[in-house]
């Protein structure tokens, strides 16, 4: 029992990582906390499903268009919304509240267009395969998940860490003033990262859909209470942190589930994060910078 | 004269795909009475208002349905949550409040303006338990159940003390919460304590799920569900992955009455997809009050036509799209004068090649 | 009044301060100069509690500060400056400068509720104070601007008013000239004589060579978190040591 | 006229109730924000609130107030308690933290016997009167107004704009983000007590992730500068469905809408004393800002 | 004599507060600038001006002959003006050699940049011991000269540099002058803001000085260093 518990631990930690990847991505660079990932994750969803169902598409050629419909959605997001209130210099809790705006927005037009039901991939279009070993079972598309979730975070480790959008970006998420300074493009690059988080919580958003069959305009809800949990246990704006956040929530629903008892799996995964947080007060993860005296 | 009748049921929100599907059993029942001419002549006008499936929301609703729209009676509200809430004030009006999708236990304890058409699932469940149990000759079942709702929880109790009286051990309980869309790690413990059927208080489109992650870790299970199974989408999302999933239900759509079968076309016709038990439930009731309202001759004077309501209703019997239907005084709890629950037979199905077929 | 004794601070694994003592009399301008990344505000932050030392003792009035709190070292009569400017950007200058009275004003809960007397007093007495500690840096008659539309120059000043709230006996300032111009060091300069016949000790962290030499009565010279000198500011003026590791070789000005 | 009264009062109640404690609910975020605690436990303690008081009510027969009374007092204790450990965090690890909690809360709710589980508590007796929500609001805004013009007030912004800072100027900052936070618990408590007593029945599920984020969006939406913006955002954003109704299906799309035009072209909140100020001064103002 | 850059009836204002009140100057083609004024003065305003952190109100500021007034400041900086900011603007979170890599984020010529860096080491020698560091834990004379290293690194044509010698060592800073006056002669234009109104005149070309937003007196350096007014209202005779 325990490897398949592990198995699924694996595989739920990346879905929750995977989702996280694009929250934290906008925080780290943006430095806003922005709700209406889950929204956008969801519309991922609906849209891969739409182009595969409606217009007969691929499944990975449905996953890439609605990665870029769902990237272009971020950006329009951005610029209507985010931008105005970084040039009015707004106190740092508007933008979240607004994104809360984008989402209930996003959240009741995709009821109003989709319905309230939850939907599924059409029989046929979801790889069945699945590999068991023994009593081990192991679903094609949860694999795709875990090395997909992975990949990206090292592409995206990769591009943080070694090139100079990467430093760019670390620059504006310190402080815009100083990266203007430095010659920085720092609006294109807003609008890059915006791009960029809302394509890959699109992806995240498709992946889940073909996994557990739950298309639904509330689907992200729930997704960003998990994603809140991941991002701050590894560290806000840490890629890095995301991944292995999203591992650690992923292990640690799946073995209260185990262990200790299902009723508590939620108030095992918040208590463990309330208590890493007065250990650790920046997240597993995130460096303590005090500001100088 | 129109008789106002009030609808408070949840039209947007998540509870959404309840609120809608049961306005339109209002709609569908309402409209065919009133193209025979109505009740006495009288046309039945619905006034419906969005409670979004919040309690606040469905007090707002009933009062301005109540005061405002001055309507005869109102259906709703959709969860029994929200009924908590909103039933106390009909109740204070004098006001019939008629619940079409409330299940839960005490509903009709707030009042003797109270009635509703849903059945409990204490008079389902053990039925089906019992039919399970013979059907697959069951030694040992495992329990999962969504635990923050009341609807899923209340099914788990009456599962609970239903197999209890019936002897049959539970190898292994386990609960998901609203939302959830991953059930491996409880299924996989489930797995470990190698039941011989799988008992799930759950809604359908969570059951559908359970069930293909089920399959997917190779176990072979059969399903027992109650109410909550009892929707199309149960095989839209797990077609025959469902197959021999036992579900007891007030409503078939394998019911092979007239009254089922003319139901189940004209809703087609009308909304363009399958109606489902809440549809079914809603038309049924339409069609009870109007049954009363044929009893009573309406003064005009509010108040009294609302007790008359009220003093007619408990004596209607009909032969609906759910099967036979009566009313039965609820038992008083705290001194306190309670009102109708529905007495009607549970019907067992059986899932076969994608859908619900009657359980011979 | 102030006296550190062997104190070190390490941070990981850097040693920034290495048994540094020193005793600063009652009443005195004392100085403390030495090379950028030397540990000077180091030094300050120990005193104010905003960081612990590794090692050795502050006492400062036969109260040994190591473990008390920050706030209750302002309480003992101690208050400073920053280096890197610290107001409260968003509220009025005068505000600022009340805010530095805060262990001052005493009225209950009562009196602040119901508005009594006792309140009502305190208040306006304490905004009256803060207007006179804003004439003495000349900023009175910004007094109800946000502090945020101030100047560099001008928040340093702010800053001078608000720790003079405070009512220290001790007032340590790190670097308070950086970023004025002579003109307006001379200004503060009288003003900190000032400020020490009215019974405050300063205790000074400056770069500003003329500043330090004309005001102070004893200098520390640190190096790499070790005092290598002290003494009058002649004393260290010409001690070889310190031409070499932070005068240089022209005199300053 | 008196009718009229009579009619409008028995529909709209609930809806003037609901401004009333919402109003309070947005004064407790706002104290803690005032403070600069972005604390998202609010709706936890609402909920303790609510079942301290609900429990007293029905069990016990105490009378209302004695049971409200408990209901403020109950929140303020695990507030004391929680709030010790987790106030050194800062920004958005302390939202989460007391996010955290408010789970763990929830999750403990929903399994234990004497709240009902997630059925939660049925039947609460009738007690909450418009003036009782009308006297302790008018009392909480009275406190609050002194605090704001006190020591205490200054000391509140101060710790918001710099911990370091205010803690060099003697002002105990532990102690008095503790105060607010307490302080705000108590007031959401007392709101939580109030709003069981007349929806007759509770349960885990308002006092959830949503309801703390709507809490906060009241105050942020009204302003939370001074006390009346978040009087302000209360009122608007329970009224604001009420006038929606047309809209049908997309009405809470256009809910959404609102909220973001209102942060976007009000980026104070609705209520933004020197943007009211600078209305008339605005007019002959050049073209001028800054960038970022 | 070429100007490299000319702000020509420059008004800069904060909201309804008017900064900078209709100031022209101009910065000839490898001179060192130097801009004076007491607190508030609006110098800093005037530099941020250019550098298109601020907008101006009204008036024109040309780079050669192109003007940059309506330009985004990542357009101006790529056209070689590059400024050192009051308060240094430091990126505390990133290490010291990444800060100096970022200075040199607009450059096309890659394979220089080690070289430069190699020299910025040469003349602070502390970032070299520090590279690997947050730039966050220096202490605030280390960070001015990461700060000025990382100006360098951009290889600017023009110079702002706004109090550089802001918390210095007296020795760091005759350095950083000496430093300044080196890097002028190999062509690089510099406006300098000081406070240090000796120094900066005393290796000034030409100078202004800034009064209530307004240029008061325009001259050259030595000139402006034997002015009564200055000696009176700057140098504190
Ligand atoms: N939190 C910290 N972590 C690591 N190193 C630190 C930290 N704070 C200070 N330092 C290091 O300690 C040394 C002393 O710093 P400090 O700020 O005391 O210098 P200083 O003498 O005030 O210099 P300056 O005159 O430039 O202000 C510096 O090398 C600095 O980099
Ligand atoms: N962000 C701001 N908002 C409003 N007013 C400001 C702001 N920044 C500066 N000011 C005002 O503009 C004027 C000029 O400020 P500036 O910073 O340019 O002066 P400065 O000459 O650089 O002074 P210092 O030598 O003190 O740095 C000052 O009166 C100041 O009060
Ligand atoms: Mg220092
Ligand atoms: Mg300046």
């Amino acid at each position: 029992m325990l490897a398949q518990q592990l198995i699924n631990a694996l595989t739920l930690g990346s879905v929750y990582a995977l989702f996280a990847l694009g929250f934290t991505l906008v925080f780290g660079v943006l430095g806003v906390i922005n709700l209406s990932h889950g929204a956008i994750f969801m519309l991922g969803s609906y849209m891969a499903l739409l182009l595969v169902s409606s217009f007969q598409m691929s499944l990975w050629m449905a996953m890439l268009l609605s990665m870029l419909a769902c990237g272009l959605l971020g950006v329009v997001v951005d610029f209507l919304v985010l931008r105005p209130l970084r040039k009015r210099n707004a106190p740092h809790l508007a933008p979240m509240i607004a994104t809360i705006g984008v989402a209930i927005m996003i959240t009741n037009i995709s009821q109003g267009i989709f319905g309230a039901e939850n939907k599924r991939f059409p029989f046929g279009t979801i790889p069945e395969e699945s590999f068991s070993l023994g009593n081990l079972h192991l679903t094609a598309v949860q694999l795709a998940i875990v090395v997909i979730a992975f990949i990206l975070m090292l592409v995206l480790l990769q591009v943080m860490r070694r090139t100079q959008i990467g430093r760019a970006l670390r620059a504006i998420a310190e402080s815009p003033k100083a990266a203007y300074l430095l010659g920085i493009n720092v609006e294109g690059l807003f609008f890059l990262t915006s791009f960029a988080a809302a394509a890959l919580g699109g992806a995240a958003g498709v992946l889940v859909g073909l996994s557990f069959n739950a298309i639904s305009p509330f689907m992200g809800q729930p997704m960003l209470h998990k994603g809140i949990a991941v991002i701050i246990l590894g560290g806000m704006g840490d890629i890095r942190g995301a991944m292995i956040g999203g591992l650690f929530l992923g292990f640690a629903e799946v073995m209260s589930v185990a262990y200790i008892s299902s009723d508590f799996r939620d108030a095992v995964a918040f208590g463990l994060l309330f208590i890493i947080l007065l250990v650790r007060p920046s997240g597993m993860f995130g460096r303590v910078l005090e500001r100088k005296a | 004269a129109d008789i106002k009748i009030g609808v408070a049921e949840a039209l947007t929100g998540p509870a959404a795909k309840y609120g809608v599907a049961i306005k339109n059993g209002f709609t569908l029942a309402a409209d065919q009475i009133n193209a025979k001419g109505g009740v006495n002549g009288n046309k039945i006008q619905l006034v419906a208002e969005d409670e979004q499936g919040k309690k606040e929301d469905a007090i707002n609703v009933f009062k301005k349905l109540l005061f405002q729209e001055k309507v005869l009676m109102i259906f709703g509200p959709t969860l029994s949550n929200s009924a908590f809430a909103a039933d106390p004030i009909a109740n204070a009006t004098k006001t019939v409040v008629f619940g079409t999708s409330n299940t839960a236990d005490g509903i009709t304890n707030m009042g003797p303006f109270t009635f509703r058409n849903s059945v409990m699932e204490a008079d389902v469940l053990p039925v089906t338990t019992r039919a399970a149990v013979k059907q697959f000759n069951i030694k040992k079942v495992a329990i999962l159940y969504g635990n923050d709702d009341a609807f899923t929880k209340s099914g788990y109790d009456v599962f609970k003390s239903a197999l209890a009286e019936q002897k049959i051990p539970v190898t292994d309980t386990e609960t998901y919460a609203k939302g959830d869309v991953d059930f491996k790690a409880q299924l996989t413990k489930i797995k470990a304590s190698n039941p011989d059927a799988i008992v799930c208080s759950c809604l359908a489109e969570e059951a559908a799920n359970i069930i293909l992650q089920t399959r997917s870790l190779g176990m072979k299970q059969p399903f027992v569900g109650g109410n909550g199974f009892n929707s199309p989408k149960l095989f839209e999302i797990a077609k025959d992955a469902a197959d021999n999933t036992l579900m007891g239900s007030p409503w078939s759509a394998e019911n092979p009455s007239p009254a089922n079968k003319s139901f189940m076309a004209d809703y087609k016709a009308k909304f363009g997809s399958d109606p489902d038990q809440f549809a079914a439930q809603a038309y049924d009731a339409m069609h009870i009050v109007a049954e009363a309202l044929k009893k009573v001759s309406l003064s005009g004077n509010l108040e009294k036509d609302r007790l008359a309501l009220r003093d007619a209703l408990p004596a209607v019997k009909i032969e609906g799209a759910t099967g036979k239907f009566a009313f039965r005084r609820a038992a008083p709890k705290d001194g306190k004068e309670a009102g109708y629950d529905a007495q009607q037979d549970a019907i067992v199905n059986i899932a076969k090649g994608g859908k619900f077929v009657l359980l011979k | 009044m102030l006296e550190l004794r062997s104190v070190s601070k390490n941070f990981g694994g850097l040693r920034v301060l290495q048994d540094v003592s020193f005793t600063m009399p009652q009443g005195s301008i004392y100085g403390l100069i030495g090379p950028n990344g030397a540990g000077k505000t180091t030094i300050v932050n120990l005193i104010t509690g905003l960081l612990r030392p590794s090692s050795g003792e502050l006492r400062f009035n036969e109260h040994d500060l190591t473990t008390v709190a920050s706030h209750k070292i302002t309480q003992l009569g101690v208050a400073r400056t920053f280096q890197n400017i610290r107001i409260f950007k968003e509220m009025s200058l005068l505000e600022n400068v009340v805010v530095g009275m805060h262990e001052h004003l005493n009225y209950g809960v009562a009196s602040m509720l119901f508005n009594l007397g006792t309140y009502k007093d305190a208040e306006k007495k304490a905004k009256e104070r803060a207007h006179e500690l804003l004439s003495w840096v000349r900023l009175d008659h910004k007094a109800h601007m946000l502090a945020d539309n101030l100047s560099y120059g001008e928040q340093r000043k702010l800053e001078f008013a608000r720790a003079l709230a405070t009512q220290p006996k001790l007032l340590l300032l790190d670097e308070p000239v950086a970023g004025m111009n002579p003109a307006e060091k001379t200004e503060l300069m009288a003003e900190i004589v000032n400020i020490r016949q009215r019974g405050f000790s300063i205790f000074m962290i400056e770069h500003d060579m003329r500043f330090v030499m004309e005001l102070c009565d004893r200098i520390a010279v640190l190096n790499f978190g070790k005092i290598i000198a002290e003494g009058t500011p002649e004393e260290v003026r010409n001690n070889p040591d310190v031409i070499e590791a932070y005068l240089g070789k022209e005199d300053a000005e | 006229m008196l009718e009229w009264w009579d009619s409008f009062w028995a529909i709209y109640s609930t809806v003037i109730f609901g401004i009333g404690i919402n109003a309070m609910l947005a004064l407790s975020i706002y104290l803690t924000l005032s403070c600069g605690l972005l604390s998202l436990a609010n709706a936890a303690f609402m909920g303790i609130g609510a079942y301290t008081a609900s429990m007293i009510s029905m069990q016990t027969g105490l009378p209302f107030p004695l049971a409200l009374l408990a209901g403020a007092i109950m929140p303020a204790i695990v507030a004391l308690i929680i709030g010790i450990p987790t106030l050194r965090l800062s920004g958005v690890y302390l939202a989460m933290a007391t996010l955290g909690f408010g789970e763990v809360v929830r999750v403990i709710v929903l399994n234990m016997e004497i709240t009902g589980g997630p059925m939660g508590l049925n039947g609460i007796p009738q007690k909450t009167e418009w003036w009782h929500i009308v006297i302790l609001l008018t009392v909480i805004l009275f406190i609050l107004a002194r605090m704001r013009r006190s020591k205490i007030g200054r000391a509140f912004e101060a710790i918001k704009e710099d911990e370091i800072a205010a803690r060099l100027m003697g002002v105990n900052v532990g102690g008095y983000k503790l105060l607010a936070f307490v302080m705000g618990a108590s007031i959401a408590g007392i709101a939580g007590g109030l709003n069981a007593h007349y929806t007759f029945t509770i349960g885990p599920g308002n006092y959830a992730f949503e309801n703390a984020v709507d809490i906060l969006t009241m105050a942020v939406f009204g302003g939370t500068s001074n006390l009346i913006g978040p009087l302000i955002g209360s009122s608007s954003l329970t009224l604001l469905p009420e006038f929606m109704h047309s809209l049908k299906d997309f009405r809470l799309a256009a809910n959404g809408l609102i909220l973001i035009l209102v942060i976007l072209y009000l980026p104070k909140g609705i209520w933004d004393p020197a943007r009211i100020r600078n209305f008339r001064k605005k007019l002959t103002s050049s073209r001028s800002g800054k960038v970022s | 004599m070429s100007q490299i850059l000319r702000v020509q009836d420059l008004h800069v204002s904060y909201g309804h507060i008017a900064a900078v009140k209709g100031i022209s100057l101009a910065i000839n083609t490898g001179e060192i600038t130097a801009l004076v004024g007491a607190n508030g003065a609006g110098k800093s305003t005037t530099l941020l001006a250019i550098s298109g952190l601020l907008k101006s109100a009204s008036g024109q500021i040309f780079l050669e002959d192109e003007d940059i007034s309506q330009q985004s400041p990542h357009h101006i900086v790529q056209k070689g003006v590059v400024q050192v900011a009051e308060g240094r603007a430091i990126l505390t979170t990133l290490t010291v050699r990444e800060n100096l890599e970022l200075g040199a984020y607009t450059r096309k010529d890659k394979t220089q940049i080690g070289q430069d860096m190699e020299w910025v080491f040469t003349l602070f020698p502390v970032l070299k011991n520090r590279a690997t560091g947050l730039a966050g834990n220096l202490s605030g004379g280390e960070q001015q000269m990461l700060a000025i290293g990382r100006a360098l690194m951009a290889k600017p044509k023009v110079l702002l540099l706004d109090e550089p010698s802001m918390g210095l060592a007296p020795l760091v800073v005759q350095e950083i002058f000496r430093i300044l006056k080196e890097i002028n002669q190999t062509g690089l234009s510099i406006l300098l803001v000081e406070q240090n109104v000796r120094q900066a005149l005393k290796i000034a070309k030409h100078g202004y000085v800034l009064e209530n937003g307004s240029i008061v007196l325009s001259d050259t350096g030595a000139n402006l260093l034997s002015n009564p007014k200055v000696i009176e209202a700057y140098l504190g005779a």
